[in-house]
């Protein structure tokens, strides 16, 4: 298959599928092995997000997804009658943090970090579908276990959890310790 | 607490509450002397209380850990007020870490991208996958082994002397055992797909209860349960009291 | 607005939607009089039609809708039904067994084998395109017979039914019995 037709192959499926498409399903169905997928699909996210058009591509964990281009979010909500999304609240964003880099954690876990309940703001968030259930724990109780979506990833603009702002968590849980540091 | 976010803006709980303590006085969380807060806090929740809001049992827990600490703290044992200082001080620390990247998050999330539902499609039904030769042979000896056992009392005969058909529990343990180990894992809905009549689907669920019960298979999943082999699960299970036929 | 902006914006309206939109509706949004949306949407759809890409643009009575071309059907249906590659159940596998060494035969026939209602397996094999009706018995009721399929075969990778592995039907009773497999 010529590469224009492999690119038109996998614009119909990221298309059609609205959802992520993980790069190995992308390369099956195309016959491909996956650097070779990996570098097509590479060159065709470019091609869309160079060009001024309406959608871009972008890269969400191991998969890729077609969304629309921020810059024309007005003229979309306006034409499909849908409101804005509110800015997430403080204690939405906490939770968001404390999920995003101990996943896939429990509601007591991130309860016992912020000090207080959070039930109201894990069901709204996974309302939103920025957050999910992962199955449970296997602690008595088996309690749910949250993770982020890829539609979290896309909404704070990054590709995977490693492009998450770095922590200095380790760091300083251990001189709160009395360790034996020079400083 | 609703009121409370109101009156001090930005706040939530009684982590919140410290940090914005230990902010006015201008001190660093990690030097900070927990006992020079506590009248403070102890201030604030009075104040609370008189513009008669209700001060969620968190505020009045904290307040309790405050004092404590302060109580220990004027004993002749530094050490233990040490260790509750220091708690206290690594939960703060990691609270204000969260705040921190809860306000990078804040400045980063954008909902002006919007995605698209899916187009609908008419999936071809047909089967694509492999099969063995071998597996339709082995399926039919497993087809054929039941069939001699379960046939010949057949349903129709005993039509109006018995009227239940008796289905052991065993005998549906041992085919959901066969079924998960051939496919792994199976969506619990279909372990009951193929029975007929109330009381194999009431065997069938004994089954599973049993077979979960004796940790040879478990459920995983809310609504859309996913029922999977237990690491180990043929071993035990050729072991014990059944026997493959 | 220029107008590659507007198509852009045209682009990522009739993306995020999966319905047809109006074009008063985009006319409205953009701030256009009709003609000149008119115009603007045609030019965006030849655009997108003429190219070779994945996503075409058509019209449908009063509005116009963004789809997948149809010469990706087959990479499209492939990437996004899930259900293709889920093994056959047991039950499936033992119908479709005994169907396979007494053909043709009533469904009556296999559910004395294996004793059991497979009423369900039947007709979800048919679907599947695995068994195939063969015309009726002549017996009271008239029940149908069924049979294998060329696909059946296919799926097996053999040319015919003489290259399953012979069963022997006498001593086919001992042995279901004491089945010591070697694997």
């Amino acid at each position: 298959m010529e590469i224009r037709k492999i690119q038109g192959a996998i614009e119909a499926v990221l298309f059609a599928s609205g959802d992520p498409v993980s790069l190995e399903r992308l390369a099956d169905v195309l016959g491909l092995d996956r650097p070779t997928a990996e570098k097509i699909m590479r060159n065709l996210a470019d091609r869309f997000n160079n060009s001024n058009g309406g959608i871009r591509i972008v890269r969400l964990g191991d998969g890729w997804q077609m969304c629309t281009r921020p810059e024309f979010g007005g003229q979309v909500r306006a034409a499909l009658d849908m409101r804005r999304n509110m800015p997430l609240s403080q204690a939405a964003l906490e939770v968001l943090a404390v999920v995003a880099y101990n996943q896939p954690v429990t509601r007591a876990f991130v309860e016992q970090i912020r000090g207080v309940d959070c039930s109201g703001v894990f069901s709204s968030l996974t309302a939103k579908g920025l957050l999910e259930e992962r199955g449970r724990l296997e602690l008595p109780g088996r309690p749910l276990l949250y993770g982020t979506t890829s539609d979290f990833l896309r909404c704070l603009g990054i590709s995977s959890l490693q492009e998450l702002p770095p922590i200095e968590h380790e760091k300083e849980g251990e001189q709160a310790e009395p360790a034996e540091d020079v400083g | 607490m609703e009121k409370l976010c109101c009156k001090l803006e930005t706040f939530e709980g009684p982590l919140d509450l410290l940090l914005l303590l230990i902010s006015k006085n201008k001190l660093n969380i990690c030097d900070v002397r927990i006992t020079d807060l506590v009248d403070q806090y102890v201030e604030q929740i009075h104040a609370m209380r008189e513009h008669k809001m209700e001060v969620a049992s968190e505020f009045l827990e904290m307040a309790a850990r405050l004092v404590y600490i302060k109580t220990v703290s004027l004993l002749p044992k530094p050490e233990e007020a040490e260790r509750l200082q220091r708690e206290l001080t690594g939960q703060l620390l990691e609270y204000q870490e969260c705040r921190r990247v809860a306000g990078l998050f804040g400045e980063r999330f954008r909902f002006d991208s919007y995605s698209r539902p899916p187009e609908e499609i008419k999936f071809d039904s047909s089967y694509r996958g492999h099969l063995s030769p071998q597996e339709i042979f082995h399926a039919y000896r497993s087809a054929a082994g039941r069939g001699k056992r379960l046939l010949p009392p057949k349903p129709e005969a005993f039509s109006g002397i018995v009227s239940h058909k008796i289905v052991s529990v065993a005998s549906r343990m041992i085919r959901v055992l066969r079924g998960l180990r051939r496919i792994g894992a199976a969506r619990y809905e279909d372990l009951y797909r193929d029975c007929r009549g109330r009381s194999e689907l009431v065997a069938t669920f004994l089954a599973v209860l049993e077979l979960i019960r004796g940790k040879r298979i478990r459920v995983e999943g809310e609504n859309d349960g996913m029922v999977k082999l237990m690491d180990g699960g043929e071993n035990k299970w050729k072991s014990e009291k059944f026997r493959e036929p």
